[in-house]
């Protein structure tokens, strides 16, 4: 288990391979990719609609979060994650910094002998991170920067863990 | 010993400054309490209590504003997080 | 969507980068990688408890198939995915062959606007896919071979969906 | 027009082929009734009705054992998948 907060970009494939090397029990990676959207972020769930307001469209996002605790919550998230599932292996990547649309945001890998496992806890963790880890998004658009709210989809989404 | 409190995210730039240190009164011993005593001190905190959702950590783990606080703590006050 | 059943290797992380590239909406890439392990894979559930047999080491493993069905069974499981879900992309690729412990034999991945979507459509198609497309596994193991029995699990995951 | 039938698996081994072609007798019109008619016609089938759980297909679509059959179909006998 390794997780890292960084400025740089991560190579996929190689993080994936390397979860599941030299152990021959592990049948299942699962693993999860997020990426900048070039659409404006201010989606609310109404009544199981979603209303999306695509027209401020975005030039970058800034990843600010708070050093420290951010190591400690992901610590946090993938203890829980390997109390509760059959796990081999996990691995999370989070960017910080200046970030343009298509680039990759976070990773996070899971290696276990089943698929089911693999599966549960890498949206497990991406659930947490989502509510649980300290980072903040701004978003640069034509018309200047915002912050992004906080969805109420992903704390519905970690309610379902509990 | 000082108790440090830092900002985050939107809320920083609202406030203004990232951190800073005080010596909590012997009556701020929440982090709701410190909460209201630094947006009572002054109108550059008030956006701390006009901020919905305020989320809080002390000594960087996730609490409630009932949560408690003493010198030497590290609190941090910040939006709901939205990484990922 | 493009799906392939071929005896050679796959390069994961150039899957998962092709399945967003040239689309800045697509906010989550979800993807299941499946290997052969070394482990006997006469496990049954038994009232929810596993009970394995791990005596005996597989050197390798042979994948049948069913050329022609196969590509219209995946075909058809991924067409369900994109009915049920908001997708962007899917990668289906499945090897055949002999294989040895450790060789990746899976991909699936899914590209979405959102990680909800492409984490139940990954985990759809990989449960479709181990019920309903026409692959078998031979093992080999020191004692010689013997035909991998499907496991009620399996079947089980796939009748959540319905 | 001839029925092809194919086997694989480990009920291909038993049955010692990968495939051949019939001319299907009139009674015999659904999935079911074939693999009957060839489990009696041999031995060398009875690995037809020895196979638990038998799956089909016919012209490459998974069905069961009371779907329809033609002169023409293309059809298959194999045990439970086991891929992925």
């Amino acid at each position: 288990m390794t997780i890292s907060v960084q400025e740089g970009d991560f190579d996929v494939g190689r993080e994936i391979a390397d979860l599941s090397s030299g152990c021959r029990e592990i049948g299942a990676v699962a693993s999860f990719v997020g990426l900048v959207r070039n659409a404006d972020a201010t989606e609310k769930e109404i009544n199981g609609l979603q209303s999306a307001n695509h027209s401020a469209q975005i030039t970058a996002m800034t990843l600010e979060h708070y050093p420290g605790m951010t190591e400690n919550a992901l610590a946090n998230i993938v203890a829980q994650a390997k109390a509760r599932w059959d796990l081999n292996n996990i691995r999370v990547i989070h960017r910080i910094g200046r970030l343009l649309p298509g680039e990759r945001i976070v990773f996070v890998g899971v290696a276990s002998a089943h698929r089911g496992d693999a599966f549960a806890a890498c949206e497990f963790v991406m659930d947490y991170l989502k509510t649980q880890a300290p980072f903040w998004k701004k978003e640069e658009t034509a018309t200047g920067g915002r912050w992004v709210d906080a969805r109420e989809t992903d704390d519905t989404a970690a309610a379902r863990w509990r | 010993m000082s108790t440090t409190v830092l900002f985050f995210a939107g809320l920083r730039e609202a406030v203004g400054t990232s951190s800073f240190s005080l010596d909590l009164p012997p009556e701020v011993n929440t982090v709701g309490a410190l909460r209201e005593h630094l947006a009572a001190g002054s109108d550059r905190w008030s956006a701390l209590t006009r901020t919905t959702n305020l989320r809080a950590a002390v000594n960087q783990l996730m609490v409630d504003m009932n949560a408690a606080v003493t010198d030497g703590d590290e609190v941090a006050f910040f939006p709901p997080v939205t990484g990922g």
